[in-house]
């Protein structure tokens, strides 16, 4: 007798997030924009079906899962971001429909009045919150979906003719970045194949398919080749608050190398890479997630695997100072400017929620 | 491992790389000491190891349908040697062996069938290993000459064997230099030697090159012998063989045949693979030996003269400038210290195994480095010793930077200009050494020393087989690098150096002394490479 | 996301078998009272794991099949339910319960019986760890399967070098498989009389291109069409899946179904707890992250470290830990010392404890100055008393049914002793590693886990008669554990002394002493000497014929007492009064060994009340 | 409120409490309005002035003075109110208290991001004493954090010796190093983690001196240098180099001394380039973030 346990998850509320994080887990292979529409529909489910009040009760429903995620997945930068900047946009909203209706502004304050921060409560119950979130939600996702086409499109004016580009594994932005701009002018691409080789070839192999000239070469030969590289264009996994970078491992030592041949080192990343959190290089915990040793040393290297300890850790930490630009959607800036772009997309009071 | 092979080893001093390697180079050592038993062993054992090359190669060829018998024949090749004695090998050794020999036999099919090129997989080359230990123990056993002309006898059909099929897996070999004719240096301008295995298999037949100097060249271009000090003496070696096997022809000046000898085999080996800076100096200098020489005295004198020329050539140059220099690096290692090191060089295994046995405690932290993981040999030969080690790639550097407290590395040769030109990725670890300013030792002995001078890792350079990048034993899935379709826009590079730059590197150990790279032209005035 | 599409457009649902349990009572006296399933694995269920992986390799339909302490498995399914646990949200699990299956096979039948599967399934046995992504080679049999008809499972392997500790000298095995990785030879090494096995012809015949595997470690995971069950059912001598495997080899023509194998690589990992020893390598594998994203729930720098140290387990200062893994909550005294050791959660080491290559179950109690060494497996709950000595023993905390007296050891700790069909069983129990002995020993690659091949290995080259001495204790040890006709084993210890062209004195002696020597390497009680002494009392009927042959027995006898201290001197005793009662020494033979004997030798003082009697039993005459 | 009373005032603040020069005299200047004898907005600000002047006659830093009260006045003074001037006095006191009040806790704000900078076994270099960084350090030794300190002696006036003491009661490993070893012990310490008198507009920062030599000696060992400071030290200068400080930074009572060269600085500038993070009560700032919030502060 095939006895089935039907129990109820108890904590039902949070099943929603849990099926998020589930997914983001399932499917770390899938890049980190499929996450950040994910995310989005997730938030919106959240809105439309959970049972809120007023803007104060939908903000705690999202800090809390933010918590949950931040918990079970501690890598997990892009929907905690999107959650983060869901935060700004409710009190946006709440502000303008209450300017609406009383007419007096509540323009947000200058840190000179502290104390006048969160003079708003957010507890008045406004109908027509929710409709208009939604809304703001819908367009934001548009525009996700065409930040991608605006990044590569700004391609041209970064890469010229018989330039020689450099690039480390795959970045599905890069690719396109690369793409949109072979449409326009003749180069030559140098891929590294990084530490997770099959990417490298995968992106290297593409790129040829679009009939750009592609060399691929291990992550070893890049200092040699750096000379005559003339720019250095990388995906980033986060960028950091102080406008350093969290990579893919290996990028340190290529942006050290571009560094030594003064090689221009840019960085293409979506809006919602950029994390408010400033960490130093000797903060272990936020960089240093390990992958599989199969990837340094193969599991049939026989004994000596009983002896030897072997690290495979997925991220590097860029420094700013190493980093010439940073693309993103709104076009390029320098790496000291991000926590300008920060306080446009968050609330100070939101950055370690 | 026993006492008398790990002395024979030391003897050898400076084993290079890969285990395949180590076991050639175990050959060539040897050779040097002319006890005739045992050069028929070695040549025993560099057959089935040709002999199964020759297998893939005619696999790639043709259709693997005759492999098994094949394995048959060359498993009965080997056992030869071994079963001779029938008191010298117990019972279970032999059964041992015969079981290894069957898997490696075995393996070797697997290998064929699966087009998985040289490379031999794990447990065959611990087969082989220990095969050639037991053959070598046996040998020290046999000094009865007689069963070992017959077994010469046996060998030298299969050395034929080799040539043929050399020649016949010609086209196989082709398809793979296609791949880049010349078309990488289009976009990057870059005065490379092409990289064609092709020429060593055309040259196999041609007269007047010493056996010795093919199979060297089979060697070096199989990578088999990696590592500048192991080709270098190799090398010499080989030299050594030559000098004692040549006869003069009558009316000719032996001197002057030899050099003439020579010039074919080096252009050869040339060939095969550019001839590292090690080697050009043994072999200046050797050539200066040898016009030194007066040509009045008979001979064997001459001979005399020469081989001991090249054994304290060896020991001078290479086995006591080792010591020296792991006497110096021995003061720099301090109790408590991690030592990060790339790749695998003899020079640096034997620095950190005898700063081990004088009771320093270090940690070792080994950075492979793809597509050559030569890392994984030097890990194997350092957890062997008993040394703690760790591992990375070279994109974990900066993971275990911040913990190293010295990095120890070797080189391919010191430039003039006091650059350092060392496997590729070594200016990268210095890099960031340099990032998180911690010092950099670089050890090389002075007969390594290059006229040359160079700002850039492009203008002088060797390329490497490009397929290696394409080996994909360690990936998920085959790599797409592989589909047929837009062969023009693709290409691979795989450069073997890079040269890095003088202020990067903190010293250079020589054993003369520790002195900044700066110091290089200083070291070869005082000690000219030419004389 | 695209998986969910994928299933969409796959159609049929993925689904998979556990199987819960393991016949073996490998894990006694733990499995008493927690299922092997629920054996913590660096502080999480195994079950835990194995679902992970499931979940994560795309699977969407657990069947887990239970035979044993059914209750607490479905109470923890539920709770990490409802604590919604990932594999809990798109996987859905039922939990089969038979108590009547006594094994592997058992189960497929059952399930047959039940008819619950629909199309090709996944089955795991017990224990499994991996990370393997399931979908390419469910697609890849689903294809082999097109192609030929007779297709029924695919078995995955994964390349593990000899001697590494993820590799067990259980699945220590030969597989021949065609270019399209079919099956056609498939052996387990460890059975192999001698290390040498025959090939048949046909399997060259069969197809143009063979090639031989040894390098493989056995992931415990295949991929079955729906018609392996029935198989099961037609064919009730199949206990497990190498059954299975080897009666589909053997009369392929009849069943005409045959078996794939697929070779997972890169970074996919695939482990599995079969025995104390895979437990304890799975642990450090996982530890290491091999099964990555597969890992434990631990904090980043615990991978520094090469302990384990579980929540709110406190580690003193003065505390020498190597090697081990702690579970939650483990309260530890003063200058503890603990080596290749699992402690499980809630455990009590008092002071100066020390627990060498062992298992100490849940919430044990283990007071001042206890030494607990060699695999000896604690139970639950048990209480050791203050400076007791434990070696390679098993004990739990409630009474057995047959106990003799000196096998209660305190109010909360039973020796368990295992019935002689089980005695087997546990001789041959794989011991934990001692990771120390294994970073010492310099192997060459050749060294393999169990000990006695690493004696030789190492050893360099021995003289004739040495290697004779090895030669011979194989062959007994291998003739008693498989136990084959002493006949046999005279014939190959004759042929090997022929190859070493030894003496016939020097054999009886090493013959004699090979035999001491094998009880020596286990010394588990008088009852299990006798039963080796007269196990091989044909080879000593054999060599024992005349009276020198009794004085090379005795020498030996003299030999072994003097080199070895653990002969306690009842030992030297019992050996000469059974010699003697078989009568394979006579009176005289034993008494004028006697009267030479240097009366300063430690044993001989043991011996001569022996020799006494003896001496009266004359006289009486 | 006689220049007398106003000076004693501010001393006995400083003396008796443990705050810094800052809130001191902004609650100095708070006295002033509270007891001031005028009877209008105009005599008021005079009022303010010349204490402020007072102040800076003081033997404390003036940096830190200036850009407190400078903040304060234009903080209390926002929107003139045009009402009589008893109601303008009230709102004035009420919000310098609101000032008051927020600054006190500033400083948590602060020690609570800055705090988190201390993992286990990481080794800090200070320069002189600063309270933040005091806390800061007692806050990580609280969570249990194993952590070093290496302090700088500071000369003249040795108060790195100061720090050390309050080390010493609250248990904290530290190291009492000379100015001049700095550069010795930088390659051993993991980041640099100073306060500041006051934060210009450039990013950089004014500081006791032997703060830029440290930076300088930071940045060539590419080791993190962190500034720790509250808001209110935030002032509108653009000191282009050492020699562009306003002399009443660089000087006690400068006036009474002509030759500059004899006499020792008392304070350094720190350009942004050598800064890595600025941590205030605002959030955590990059260099170039000061500027922009000073902009938004004054215009």
């Amino acid at each position: 007798m095939a006895t089935n346990i039907e129990v109820e998850h108890n904590n039902e509320d949070t099943l929603d997030v849990m099926q998020l994080i589930s997914d983001i887990k399932h499917s770390q292979l899938i890049n980190s924009y499929n996450t950040a529409t994910r995310t989005v529909d997730f938030l919106k489910s959240l809105i439309s079906e959970q049972e809120w009040t007023t803007a104060q009760e939908l903000m705690d429903l999202v800090k809390k899962r933010m918590k949950i995620i931040s918990t079970s997945l501690p890598y997990e930068v892009v929907s905690l971001n999107i959650l983060r900047h869901s935060l700004k946009l409710i009190r946006e909203e709440y502000r303008s429909i209450l300017k609406k209706k009383k007419g007096e502004d509540l323009s947000p304050p200058q840190f000179v009045t502290p104390d006048y921060r969160e003079v708003l409560d957010y507890s008045e119950t406004l109908p027509d919150l929710k409709a208009r979130l939604l809304d703001q939600l819908t367009e934001y996702k548009v525009e996700m979906e065409t930040s991608c086409e605006n990044i590569a499109n700004q391609a041209s004016e970064h890469i010229h003719t018989n330039e020689t580009v450099l690039t480390v594994g795959r970045s599905h932005t890069v690719e396109r970045f690369l793409i949109s701009a072979a449409k326009k002018t003749t180069f030559e691409v140098i891929v590294a194949e990084s530490s997770n080789i099959l990417e490298g070839h995968t992106m290297a192999n593409n790129l040829a398919e679009a009939d750009i000239g592609t060399t691929l070469i291990p992550d070893t030969n890049v200092f040699a080749l750096m000379p005559r590289v003339n720019k250095v264009i990388i995906g980033t996994d986060t960028v950091m608050a102080n406008g350093g970078l969290r990579a893919q491992a290996g990028l340190y030592v290529v942006a050290l190398a571009a560094q030594h041949y003064s090689v221009p080192f840019m960085a293409l990343a979506h809006m919602y890479k950029f994390t408010p959190v400033y960490v130093g290089p000797h903060d272990k915990t936020t960089f240093d997630l390990l992958g599989s040793p199969a990837d340094v040393l193969p599991y049939s290297s026989g004994p000596m695997l009983n002896k030897v300890k072997v690290f495979n850790p997925v991220f590097d930490y860029i420094p700013p100072e190493l980093v010439t630009l940073i693309i993103t959607q709104q076009g390029g800036n320098a790496p000291s400017y991000v926590y300008r772009i920060l306080t446009e997309l968050y609330v100070q009071e939101d950055y370690d929620a | 491992m026993d006492k008398k092979k790990q002395s024979k080893e030391e003897k050898v001093g400076a084993d290079g790389l890969t285990k395949k390697e180590r076991r050639a180079l175990k050959v060539q050592a040897r050779q040097t000491d002319d006890n005739k038993a045992e050069q028929k062993n070695i040549r025993q054992h560099s057959v089935p190891k040709n002999g199964e090359k020759s297998e893939i190669n005619q696999n790639m060829a043709e259709k693997g349908s005759e492999n098994v018998t094949e394995n048959g024949v060359i498993v009965e090749e080997v056992k030869v040697p071994l079963d001779k004695p029938e008191s010298g090998l117990s019972m279970k050794e032999k059964r041992k062996l015969e079981w290894e020999k069957k898997l490696a036999s075995v393996k070797n099919e697997n290998n064929i069938e699966t087009k998985c090129d040289q490379q031999l997989s794990k447990s065959e080359q611990k087969a082989k290993r220990r095969e050639i230990q037991e053959a070598q123990r046996l040998a020290k056993k046999n000094t009865v000459t007689k069963n070992t002309e017959e077994l010469n006898s046996k060998i030298s059909p299969e050395n034929k064997k080799i040539d043929s099929a050399a020649t016949k897996s010609f086209p196989a070999k082709h398809t793979c230099s296609k791949r880049f004719d010349g078309s990488i240096l289009s976009p990057l301008q870059m005065p490379f030697r092409d990289y064609k295995p092709v020429e060593l298999y055309d040259s196999v037949c041609l007269p007047n090159i010493h056996p010795a100097f093919i199979e060297l060249g089979v060697q070096y271009s199989s990578k088999t012998i990696l590592g500048s000090n192991a080709r270098c003496i190799s090398l010499l070696c080989a030299l050594s063989r030559l000098v004692k096997d040549l006869r003069t022809p009558p009316e000719q000046e032996f001197s002057r045949y030899l050099e003439l000898v020579l010039q074919k085999s080096t252009s050869y080996l040339q060939k095969c693979r550019p001839m590292s800076v090690s080697m050009t100096n043994a072999l200046k200098l050797f050539k200066s030996q040898l016009t030194q020489i007066d040509s009045n005295i008979p001979d064997e004198d001459i001979k005399k003269k020469l081989l001991d020329f090249i054994d304290t050539f060896i020991h001078d140059e290479i086995l006591t400038a080792g010591k020296a220099i792991s006497l110096k690096v021995l003061e720099k290692i301090s109790n408590g210290d991690i030592i990060l090191i790339y790749g695998c060089s003899s020079l640096i295994k034997r620095i950190l195994i005898e700063a081990f046995e004088s009771k320093k405690q270090f940690k070792v932290i080994v950075v492979d480095n793809r597509p050559l993981t030569e890392g994984v040999e030097m890990l194997r030969r350092l957890t062997k010793a008993g040394i703690d080690c760790t591992c990375v790639s070279i994109n974990g550097l900066r993971y275990v930077m911040a913990s190293v407290t010295k990095i120890v590395l070797g080189a391919h040769s010191l430039l003039t200009n006091g650059y350092v030109m060392s496997r590729a990725g070594t200016s990268l670890i210095a890099l960031a050494a340099k990032a998180f300013n911690r010092p950099v030792l670089v050890c090389c002995e002075t007969y390594k020393f290059s006229e040359r001078v160079q700002a850039d890792s492009l203008v002088y350079n060797e390329i490497g087989d490009p397929d290696i990048l394409l080996k994909d034993d360690t990936l998920n899935n085959p790599s797409p690098m592989k589909s047929r379709s837009k062969k023009r826009r693709r290409k691979f590079l795989n450069l073997l150096y890079d040269v890095t730059p003088a202020f990067l590197i903190t010293a250079v150990v020589t054993e003369l002394a520790i002195l900044p790279c700066t110091s290089v032209p200083v070291v070869l005035r005082v000690k000219p490479i030419e004389i | 996301m695209y998986n969910k599409n994928e299933i969409i457009h796959k159609g049929n649902i993925v689904q998979a078998v556990v199987v819960a349990d393991e016949f073996e009572d490998k894990f006694i006296p733990i499995t008493n009272e927690v299922p092997m399933s629920l054996l913590p694995l660096l502080n999480k269920p195994l079950l835990d794991y194995t679902l992970e992986f499931l979940y994560l390799g795309g699977v969407e339909e657990t069947f887990l099949f239970c035979c044993s302490q059914v209750d607490m498995i479905k109470e923890y399914i539920r709770k990490s339910i409802e604590a919604s646990a990932a594999w809990s949200l798109n996987m859905k699990i039922h939990i089969l319960v038979s108590e009547s299956c006594r094994s592997f096979g058992d189960c497929l039948r059952d399930l047959d019986a039940k008819g619950l599967l629909r199309g090709d399934f996944i089955l795991l046995e017990p224990g499994v760890v991996s990370n393997i992504n399931l979908r390419p080679i469910l697609k890849k049999h689903k294809e082999v399967v097109k192609k030929d008809k007779g297709a029924v499972i695919t078995i995955v392997y994964q390349k593990a070098g000899v001697g590494q500790i993820g590799r067990s000298a259980e699945d220590d095995i030969v597989v021949a498989v065609d270019h399209n990785n079919r099956v056609l030879y498939h052996k387990k090494t460890r059975l192999l009389e001698d290390k040498r096995i025959k090939l048949p012809v046909e399997i060259f015949l069969l197809s143009d291109e063979v090639s031989m595997l040894h390098n493989l470690k056995d992931a415990h995971i295949a991929v079955c069409s729906s018609s392996v069950l029935p198989i099961f059912s037609d064919n009730f001598d199949f206990q497990t899946r190498d059954d299975f495997i080897k009666g589909l080899l053997m009369n392929e023509e009849i069943m005409g179904s045959t078996i794939y194998l697929h070779l997972i690589r890169g970074s996919q990992y695939g482990g599995a707890v079969t025995n104390w020893q895979n437990y304890q390598a799975v642990s450090w594998e996982l530890k290491d992250r091999w099964a990555y994203p597969l890992v434990p729930s631990l904090k980043e720098n615990n991978l520094l470290k090469d302990n384990v140290i579980g929540n709110g387990t406190i580690v003193p200062h003065d505390a020498n830990i190597s090697r081990c893994v702690i579970g939650n909550n483990v309260v530890l005294g003063k200058n503890i010392n603990l080596e290749d050791s699992f402690i499980m959660s809630n455990c009590k080491l008092e002071d100066n404890v020390t627990i060498n290559l062992s298992v100490i179950g849940n919430s044990c109690t283990i007071r001042k100055g206890s030494k607990i060494i060699e695999n000896t497996v604690l139970g639950n709950g048990v209480n050791i008393d203050q400076n007791t000595i434990l070696k390679n023993q098993l004990i739990q905390a409630t009474k057995p049914d047959f106990c003799e007296k000196e096998d209660i050891l305190g109010q909360y700790a039973f020796r368990l002793k295992p019935d002689e069909d089980e005695d087997e069983i546990l001789q041959k129990l794989p011991r934990l590693h001692n990771m120390k002995e294994s970073i010492e020993t310099s192997d060459d690659g050749f060294s393999d886990s169990d000990d006695e091949n690493l004696s030789y290995t190492q050893s360099p080259v021995l003289d004739d008669t040495k290697l004779f001495f090895t030669e011979v204790i194989d062959s007994l040890t291998r003739g008693f554990e498989d136990d084959l006709q002493c006949d046999n084993l005279i014939l190959e210890i004759n042929s090997s002394r022929y190859a070493y062209n030894i003496s016939v004195k020097e054999v009886n002696f090493n013959v004699i002493k090979a035999i001491l020597h094998m009880y020596l390497r286990q010394p588990t009680g008088q009852r299990y000497f006798s039963q080796l002494l007269s196990y091989f009392s044909p080879i000593l009927k054999n060599y024992i014929r005349n009276e020198s042959a009794m004085q090379d027995c005795l020498q030996a006898i003299e030999d072994v007492a003097i080199t070895n201290e653990e002969l306690k001197e009842n030992w030297i005793v019992f050996i000469l009064n059974w010699f003697y009662n078989e009568n394979y020494l006579s009176e005289e033979s034993i008494s004028n060994w006697g009267r030479n004997l240097d009366q300063s030798a430690k044993f001989s003082v043991q011996v001569k009340p022996f020799l006494k009697w003896l001496e009266e039993a004359d006289e009486e005459e | 409120m006689e220049g007398e009373e106003i000076s004693k005032y501010f001393l006995k603040i400083i003396e008796h409490e443990d705050v810094s020069v800052g809130i001191a005299a902004i609650r100095t200047l708070m006295e002033i309005i509270n007891k001031t004898a005028s009877t209008t907005v105009q005599g008021l600000d005079e009022n303010i002035k010349d204490g402020i002047s007072i102040m800076k006659r003081s033997h404390y830093p003036v940096a830190a003075i200036d850009s407190g009260c400078e903040l304060f006045v234009r903080f209390i003074t926002l929107t003139r109110l045009d009402t009589h001037f008893e109601e303008c006095k009230r709102i004035m006191l009420k919000r310098g208290n609101l000032y008051l009040k927020h600054h006190n806790r500033s400083r948590n704000t602060i020690v609570t991001s800055a705090s988190k900078l201390i993992g286990d076994g990481v080794r800090i270099l200070t320069h002189s004493r600063s309270r933040v960084v005091l806390q800061t350090l007692r806050e990580a030794a609280k969570q249990k954090r194993k952590f070093e300190v290496y302090v700088t002696i500071s000369e003249p006036d040795k108060s790195g010796l100061e720090l050390c003491k309050q080390l010493e009661i609250d248990g904290i490993p530290h190291v009492a190093i000379l100015d001049s070893s700095v550069g010795y012990i930088m390659e051993q310490i993991d980041f640099v983690m100073i306060g500041a008198e006051c934060v210009v507009e450039s990013g950089g920062v004014v500081n006791k001196i032997g703060s830029y030599t440290m930076a300088v000696c930071a940045r060539e060992m590419n080791k993190p240098f962190y500034v720790l400071t509250e808001s209110f030290k935030f002032s509108r200068l653009f000191p282009l180099g050492q020699q562009d400080l306003p002399l009443e930074y660089k000087y006690d009572n400068y006036s009474n001394s002509t030759d500059f060269k004899k006499v020792h600085p008392l304070v350094d500038y720190t350009p942004p380039s050598f800064i890595t993070l600025l941590f205030t009560d605002i959030g955590i700032l990059t260099p170039s973030a000061v500027s922009d919030e000073l902009i938004k502060l004054y215009l």
